[in-house]
């Protein structure tokens, strides 16, 4: 799932495969990062709680 | 989903209707004291995590055994025409790897050069007639199919290019033993990452061999593109 | 700074992001995969330098040579030998799992002694004084012909020794097992008018009639004759298969002629009758070669007419009429005898029968016929001393009734065996056993062992606990002949002079012994005269002194040989004026020519018949677990013993295929599963020999239902053989 | 005694009750943990697999639970995608259901591979040409996927809500959850269909071959159709479930209506694709491999051929039809029983994907093979729905699952 | 320093097994498992759950007595190639466990790297494939004879008939050790073609015309088990019967045997 992996070849099936995995895991990790980070700095200007 | 500001709403007010709930202690907190803490435990946890995982860890997996006595290769490397005089193929190919007893029998029947090392070799394992049990370094796992003739007689490598520079030591170093895996931590290699290898015999994993087959243009495997399992595998 | 459950749970987030970040998870994750690879309860074999060495296989009388593979001092592969004249590289399931007998729990490691019923392990040389001084009090007692031997062992120096050592101790009681090739021999040899040895020229024969032989099931050398049904369908040469059942012999045959079991002698001489009316035999052997012709002839055309033979046999007429003519007009024609594998004897009637059979289509010392050899002694020992004890003893009958020595001496019998050890003209005090399993392998089992409980001493030369084992006193294990020298005979039915040698592959594993090496130790222990008839210091001098140049050959290439070897011509084969073949041969013409299976047809209205097959051992040696896991579910599930019925024959019973019923003979009644099996004929069943067997080894042990229980002997009038093909059954829903 | 953990306006049964009721169900749950150690400790001996059925109960379990988990990846695909708004007072219990279905899929994997600490080999060295891979690798992202979309739901409850980290986290990951509802429905179109996959790629079993289509076998959509037609029924079959278990209205008619609506029509086109594709498949693809349709089906009673009238007909059509129909929604028994029948569909066609593909004998000397789970592989198949059970309610009794709650049961007082 | 390894003549290990000469011994099932470590347990009565990397079937005509008619039919691996190397079990496995080498045309399977899905079990139409549903266990003094070369299975894993690959390690081994880089045909061979008392069993590199096997294959006799589905195995068998000839296929009733159009797989 590596480039560095034995199994990894560069050739269109795994391009294609690869690709969408990567996609969707990168959306995934965007997504929940951009939540967590945000959530923090919300946290910090003091947002949320009973305070909203 | 979408209904949570409304459902936030409800239980904010229920929370506010309700003197008395046990939470309400959380809340007591400085909020900057409370980010403080929270920085500095987080810092400490990691401290502790990085200390465990790359000093403890590796003190822990690995043991170290002792071989049954010392043994220089550079004396022996003196005495004798090159590696093959000792560690030779036999006749149908395959490699006889660490020499039996038989073969040092010819000279150590008596002790020769007198080191305590020596004696205990032929005191103890020549006279008794009794194979010395070394801990082989490079030992490779049961599956793995390893041909010493492919590589040194087809492919025309020289020794050291895997085992490195071992002829010119003085003295065996010490094996360290994998407890979880049982292997030689040589095939592993000693760095604990795994990433910093200058040497091709710093490390005997399989993508070490692969890289080189790969190199040699070895593509016989349908699925990956690289030399076939069943090349190096049993 | 106050430690509450936040700062907690950052200190945790903490270790888990500073975790990730070092090798632990990682490296750990890899470790306990790599861990599963290396599992410390499976067994890495160790490597090393790997050698070859040639030797014989001795776990059945087939003769052939084996390569062992070893890696270091393991044993690791057996192996056909590349180039021995009987298998040439090839070799059966039972000859491949030898390493499982050498290194498996069946062993006996060292001598032992039964006391209150228990084993206990003793020295060598406390059981060697053990036994010679049980021989002493009997010989001192005048009943040296009390002690007996069964050996399995047919020919070879071991059984030599034995017989030698019961000689020279005053007994005549050396037994050894008769199969179908004694009885063979003994119908040849009478025929022959000479003690004959017969081998079957199989590889050069093109239509070969086969009376219920288990040609590529084991008959008399197992992987030669599969080899030279090898030969046959490369050279289009024909198969004939006559038996009840589809055996796997018949399914490759060309022909499958089911006849009624027990019918194939007079099928044989049906085909006869039909050849001589029709004057389609070899003219010029039975002119000029034979004698009694027209007394067979008159014979032939009385009592086995194509019409009356078809009755008998329940083949049509026509069949038998055109089997005749192929087999007189083949070129190369060839009848063969024993069912199965050859383990049962039969009647010297129906071997007769197959040998004139043979004999009238000139099919004799010939290429692709049957080749008579002299017997000639194998050796030139000294003469066995007697002492007085020994003569006197000497005087007494064999208990099975037989004189040795005479032309008629089918060697010995054991059919009777049961009866006679213990209330024959006198009973058995001692028992050796070597290489035989009696209490497993004998019809009627049970009765063996009764026997045997009566007997009070009882001496097992066997590598392996098995069945008989458990009746003795006392046990002087041997070396597997993966540890021993021995000389191997030539195969049953080897027409060419062929001798192997085993030899130890790997030096013995435990405290046992060779047994010819037991046996002179013994012969020295009680001195006297007995000690004076083994001149040798051991087993092994024995061998080189008996084999003289010869054994140079043999310790080289693990065999000897000659390829070159042709029987005599028909004008040197029957030059001596008596020696003419003689068609008319005592108790041929004249005898009993039926045997009528045990039990009534009223009570049990089946027929049981026991089948061989390679997948299952039925001698001495049950099946190593290689062999057992080949055998087919339909034949052995769980504990279970399926018997074949044809689905005709079920389906009046009401057993469904796979079902449980109950299978009852004169001698026992046993419980079974049905397999519906459309290749057997109605109203016949039939079971395996090789299941069922006792001990401790729990890879063979309860496994089934053994054969012998279920059927008993029946001695042929002629020759005392045990001449019983089945019994009378019964079969009802369980 | 949990009170200040039930969300506000709503009545739960009381404490005691409550968990009298998980402690009975986490029976259940500990018979199945123990089955699973067993396995995990003494290997699959403990499972009546054999050489023949490698794949039994637990991949029929698997795919079962994903098709019918598939509830969560369509309804979200039609509110965050196609729009369908009144969805969302149904989607927290679609999504609920889908993370059991998910979890429980997983738990299963894990137990069903024969070396459970070498499973990351099937990501780290990964054959993308084998459908396996493909659905471990999908399932894997769409259970993350899930798990995001449960979280705020969790986060939702009245006293995780107070921690303003917590409540921000929940606000940000409603804010974004389109997106993640966009990659799970991504995902899911790739997994179900890789699971059809698994089956149709089997070009040495033609009972569960199927030609491609582009690079997909038909199965590819078949299943991913089925399940996006089925997966809605379960989730409908559950909201009635929950609804008669607490006897309470959970959720409006309309959205009980729209969303039987369009898994009916779902339905109807899957049955009409499905019955194309098994004639298809019947009169070209098996007699170009030399067999009839007949040699396919037994005299056993498991592997009859009414199987696939019973599939077709009575768990596709029917369904379907009533579905489709606004009477047959509106009908409160004639509903339950299309969602039923529909759900008893997707089971027995991954059914006969399954274990039927490992029964018909494919060389002609063969015969048929037969299996009977043994209690450990029951166990460990009964243990998820225990574990969902078990979350359904507590996340029943302390999250607000169905917003439309305290509208339909307003309490007295 | 390193020697490149240049890719000729690409060899196809293949089988003839002549059912006309097999006698259903069961030898060649004995030496398979002798020579590649196969375990064993008390009870192999349950022959699905019962290692036999080589199994030999009993056919029958299924014709009531006394037409009935029996052959036995060794079935090894049949290291199918299918379209390209994509054979039936290679493309499925999830974690690249098992592959297909082009320079000997063997389906490989590395025990090791198999993690027990059982999906190449379940795509194999011909069984050949054997999962280890126990620990394998040795009596006491048994593991004596485990060979080296071939790696012992621990419980969880699938294994199966590798044409005895390990002999062709070695032969190349000595091969290379002698200078060499071919083999001849005799050093190559399976432990079940050498035991076979009939000799039914020929191996070789179906593309090397003076391998016994190029020409056999062409046998009138010769057909492969369940050529249809498109598996390209590399296993023939010889048989005078056409009944036998037969049951190694599916056909409809109207259809020749042998006649049929082999699939392809893209």
């Amino acid at each position: 799932m590596f480039p560095f992996i034995f199994e990894w070849i560069w050739d269109p099936s795994h391009m294609v495969f690869m690709g969408g995995l990567w996609y969707a895991l990168g959306i995934i990790g965007l997504g929940m990062t951009y939540c967590i980070v945000k959530a923090a700095v919300d946290t910090v200007q003091g947002k949320g709680g009973h305070d909203h | 989903m979408s209904t949570i500001e409304e459902n936030t709403k409800d239980s904010v007010d229920a929370a506010v209707k309700e003197p008395g709930a046990p939470e309400k202690e959380s809340e007591k907190i400085e909020p900057g004291l409370a980010q403080g803490s929270i920085i500095v435990s987080f810092v400490i946890g990691l401290a502790i995590a990085l200390i465990i995982g790359w000093i403890v860890f590796p003190a822990l997996l690995y043991s170290e055994k002792e071989q049954p006595f010392d043994f220089s290769h550079e004396v022996h490397n003196d005495l004798v025409d090159g590696c093959e005089s000792c560690h030779y193929f036999r006749d149908d190919g395959t490699f006889a790897g660490v020499p039996k007893l038989w073969l040092c029998r010819d000279c150590h029947e008596e002790v020769q050069g007198g080191t305590a090392d020596e004696e205990t070799f032929v005191y103890e394992y020549v006279w008794n007639d009794r194979e010395v049990p070394w801990r082989i370094y490079s030992k490779q796992p049961d599956c793995v199919f390893f041909s010493h003739a492919a590589h040194v007689v087809k492919a025309e490598m020289d020794c050291e290019t895997c085992h490195g520079p071992i002829g010119e030591s003085d003295s065996l170093k010490p094996y360290e033993e994998n407890v979880i895996t049982g292997y030689s931590r040589d095939i592993w290699g000693k760095s604990i990452s795994g990433l910093n290898k200058k040497h091709i015999w710093e490390s005997m994993k399989m993508d070490d061999c692969a890289d080189c087959h790969k190199e040699a243009g070895m593509e016989s495997s349908v699925q990956t593109k690289k030399d076939a399992c069943f090349v190096c595998h049993k | 700074m106050k430690i509450d459950r936040r700062s907690f749970l950052s200190l945790g987030l903490g270790a888990a992001a500073g975790t990730a970040l070092t090798p632990l998870p990682w490296k750990l994750t890899d470790d306990l995969s790599i861990w599963t690879q290396m599992w410390p309860w499976t067994p890495v074999p160790q490597d090393g330098e790997t050698t070859y060495v040639n030797s014989a296989c001795a776990i059945c009388p087939g003769g052939c040579g084996i390569t062992v593979r070893k890696v270091e001092d393991r044993a690791i592969k057996i192996e056909g030998m590349d180039g021995h004249p009987v298998n040439d590289g090839g070799i059966c399931p039972l000859g491949l799992s030898g390493l499982q007998l050498l290194y498996g729990p069946r062993r006996i490691k060292s001598p032992m002694k039964k006391e209150n019923g228990k084993w206990v392990k003793i020295s060598w040389k406390e059981a060697i004084a053990v036994v010679s001084d049980q021989i002493d009090a009997l010989r001192k007692n005048g009943e040296a012909q009390a002690i007996g031997c069964i050996s399995g062992l047919r020919k070879g120096t071991t059984s030599q020794l034995l017989e030698r050592f019961l000689l020279s101790l005053g007994s005549p009681n050396y037994m050894s097992i008769p199969s179908s090739y004694d009885a063979y021999e003994l119908a040849v040899s009478r025929m022959h008018g000479r003690r004959m040895t017969a081998g079957i020229d199989a590889e050069e024969s093109n239509f070969i009639l086969s009376f219920g032989s288990g040609v590529i099931e084991g008959w008399w050398s197992p992987v030669r004759m599969i080899r030279a049904h090898s030969v046959w369908k490369e050279k289009k040469a024909k198969l004939v298969q006559m038996e009840a059942r589809l055996s796997n012999t018949a399914a490759q045959a060309d022909k499958w002629i089911p006849v009624n079991p027990g019918a194939e002698a007079a099928l044989a001489m049906g085909i006869a009758a039909v050849i001589v009316k029709e004057s389609l035999y070899d003219k010029a052997f039975v002119e000029n070669y034979s004698r009694g012709f027209e007394e067979f002839r008159n014979m032939l055309l009385d009592a086995y007419s194509p019409d009356k033979a078809a009755s008998i046999t329940g083949v049509p007429s026509s069949v038998i009429e055109s089997l005749a003519r192929d087999f007189a007009g083949a070129s190369r024609p060839v009848a063969l005898y024993g069912r199965g594998n050859g383990s049962q004897p039969g009647t010297l009637f129906e071997a007769m029968a197959v040998h004139a059979l043979n004999a009238i289509v000139g099919a004799v010392n010939r290429p692709g016929g049957v080749w008579a050899v002299e017997q000639t002694d194998d050796n030139d020992w000294p003469a066995i001393q007697m002492d007085e004890i020994a003569k006197k003893g000497l005087k007494s009958p064999r208990i099975d009734g037989l004189d040795p020595g005479s032309e008629k001496d089918p060697g010995s019998l054991v059919s009777r065996f049961s009866e006679l050890a213990v209330s024959g003209e006198y009973p058995l005090k001692a028992l050796f056993i070597a290489g035989a399993n009696p209490c497993y392998s004998f019809p009627d089992s049970n009765a063996v062992k009764a026997a045997f409980e009566k007997i009070p001493f009882i001496v097992s030369f066997s590598s392996y606990m098995d069945e008989t084992v458990e009746y003795a006193s006392l046990v002087l294990p041997n070396h597997t002949y993966l540890e021993r020298y021995e000389d191997v005979p030539a195969p049953r039915g080897m027409g060419k002079p062929v001798r192997g040698i085993t030899r130890p592959v790997v030096s013995p594993l435990y405290n046992t012994r060779n047994t010819g090496d037991a046996v002179i130790e013994l012969a020295g222990k009680i001195g006297g005269s007995v000690a004076e008839s083994f001149p040798w210091g051991d087993y092994e001098t024995c061998l080189q002194e008996t084999f003289g140049e010869e054994w140079g050959t043999l310790e080289e290439e693990g065999f000897t040989s000659d390829s070159d070897f042709s029987p005599r011509s028909w004008e040197e084969a029957f030059k001596e004026d008596s020696g003419k073949f003689n068609f008319a041969s005592a108790g041929f013409l004249d005898s009993v020519r039926e045997i009528v299976p045990e039990g009534d047809d009223g009570s049990y209205p089946l027929i049981l018949v026991p089948y061989d097959t390679l997948r299952l051992s039925g001698g001495y040696i049950g099946d190593p677990p290689f062999v057992i896991k080949t055998v087919e579910d339909t034949v052995l599930k769980k504990r279970d013993s399926f018997v074949e019925v044809n689905p005709e024959t079920a389906g009046k019973i009401g057993v469904k295929n796979g079902g449980y019923a109950t299978l009852s003979t004169p001698k026992g009644q046993v419980k079974v599963r049905v397999n519906h099996y459309d290749g057997i004929k109605p109203g016949v069943i039939a079971m395996p020999r090789g299941l069922g067997h006792g001990g401790t080894d729990e890879y063979l042990a309860e496994k089934g239902v053994n054969v012998n229980e279920l059927i008993g002997p029946i001695p042929d009038p002629q020759s005392g053989f045990d001449g019983a093909w089945g019994i009378r059954a019964k079969l009802t829903r369980a | 005694m949990d009170s200040a953990l039930i969300p506000n306006g709503v009545k739960r049964c009381s404490f005691w009750q409550f968990y009298l009721f998980i402690g009975a169900v986490g029976v259940v749950l500990l018979w199945g943990v123990l089955a699973m150690l067993l396995i995990w400790l003494k290997g699959l001996n403990q499972t009546n697999m054999n050489d023949a059925y490698g794949f039994a109960l637990w991949i029929w379990a698997d795919l079962a639970v994903i098709a019918l988990g598939g509830g969560a990846f369509f309804t979200g695909f039609l509110k965050y995608i196609v729009g369908k708004d009144e969805l969302k007072n149904i989607i927290n219990y679609a999504v609920l259901i889908g993370f059991i279905c998910y979890s429980s899929a997983l738990l299963i994997l894990a137990i069903d591979i024969g070396q459970p600490l070498r499973g990351w080999f099937i990501f780290w060295h990964a054959n993308v040409h084998s459908m396996l891979t493909e659905v471990a690798f999908c399932l894997s992202c769409y259970f993350a996927v899930l798990t995001i979309e449960y979280i705020p739901l969790i986060l939702e409850n009245r006293q995780l809500d107070k921690v303003p980290f917590f409540h921000n986290l929940s606000h940000n990951m409603h804010e974004v959850m389109a997106v993640f509802a966009a990659t799970g429905a991504f995902l899911s179109f790739f997994h179900q269909g890789s699971l059809g996959g698994v089956a149709g790629v089997l070009f040495g079993r033609p009972f569960a071959y199927r030609e491609a289509f582009f690079i997909w076998p038909t199965t590819f959509f078949l299943f991913t159709w089925s399940a996006a037609a089925c997966g809605p029924c379960f989730t409908i079959m559950l909201t009635r479930l929950i609804e008669k278990v607490t006897g309470k209205k959970l959720v409006k008619q309309n959205v009980i209506d729209l969303l039987a609506k369009i898994a009916g029509w779902m339905l109807l086109t899957y049955i009409i694709a499905k019955t194309i594709d098994t004639l298809y498949w019947a009169n070209v693809t098996v007699p170009e491999l030399g067999q009839t349709l007949a040699e396919f089906y037994s005299d056993n009673a498991l592997y009859k051929m009414y199987f696939l009238f019973l599939e077709i007909g009575l768990f596709g059509f029917v369904p379907a039809l009533i579905l489709v129909t606004k009477k047959g929604r509106n009908n409160g028994f004639l509903l339950i029983s299309a969602v039923i029948l529909a759900v008893l569909g997707a089971s027995l066609n991954r059914w006969v994907m399954v274990l039927q593909v490992m029964a018909v004998p494919v060389l002609p000397f063969e015969s048929w093979n037969l299996y009977f789970p043994s209690w450990q592989e029951v166990a460990t198949t009964i243990l998820p729905v225990a574990y969902g059970v078990i979350l359904v309610a507590l996340s029943y009794r302390y999250l607000p699952v169905f917003p439309q709650e305290k509208a339909l049961n307003p309490i007295d007082g | 320093m390193k020697k490149g390894h240049e890719h000729k003549n690409p060899k196809k290990y293949g089988m003839v097994i002549d059912l006309d000469k097999c006698t259903g011994c069961g030898a060649c099932m004995v030496a398979c498992m002798a020579e590649n470590n196969v375990p064993f347990k008390k009870d192999e009565s349950n022959k699905l759950d019962s290692i036999t990397w080589l199994r030999v079937y009993k056919l029958t005509n299924n014709k009531p007595y006394p037409d009935t008619e029996i052959c036995y039919l060794p079935r090894p691996c049949m290291h199918c190639e299918g379209s390209h190397g994509h054979s039936p079990c290679v493309s499925v496995c999830p974690a690249t466990a098992t592959d297909y080498s082009t320079e000997t045309g063997i389906v490989s399977q590395i025990y090791t790297r198999c993690f027990g899905c059982r999906y190449c079990m379940a795509a194999c139409p011909y069984h050949a494939r054997y999962f280890n549903w126990w620990d394998p266990v040795w009596p006491t003094g048994m593991e004596q004879m485990l060979s080296p070369n071939v790696s012992p299975r621990m419980r969880g894993v699938v294994e199966k008939c590798s044409f005895c690959y390990h002999r062709y390690q070695l032969a190349m081994e000595k091969a290379y050790f002698e200078e060499r880089e071919d083999l001849e045909e005799d050093e190559y061979q399976t432990a079940c073609t050498e035991a076979c008392p009939a000799g039914a069993i020929v191996f070789g590199d179906l593309n090397n015309k003076g391998h016994a096997v190029y020409k056999l294959k062409s046998d009138p006799r010769a057909f492969r088990l369940l050529e249809r589905l498109g598996t390209n195995p590399k296993v023939y068998y010889l048989s005078s019967r056409e009944w036998v000839r037969r049951q190694g296929d599916n056909y409809l009733e109207h259809e020749e045997t042998g006649k049929a159009r082999q699939k392809v797989h893209h």
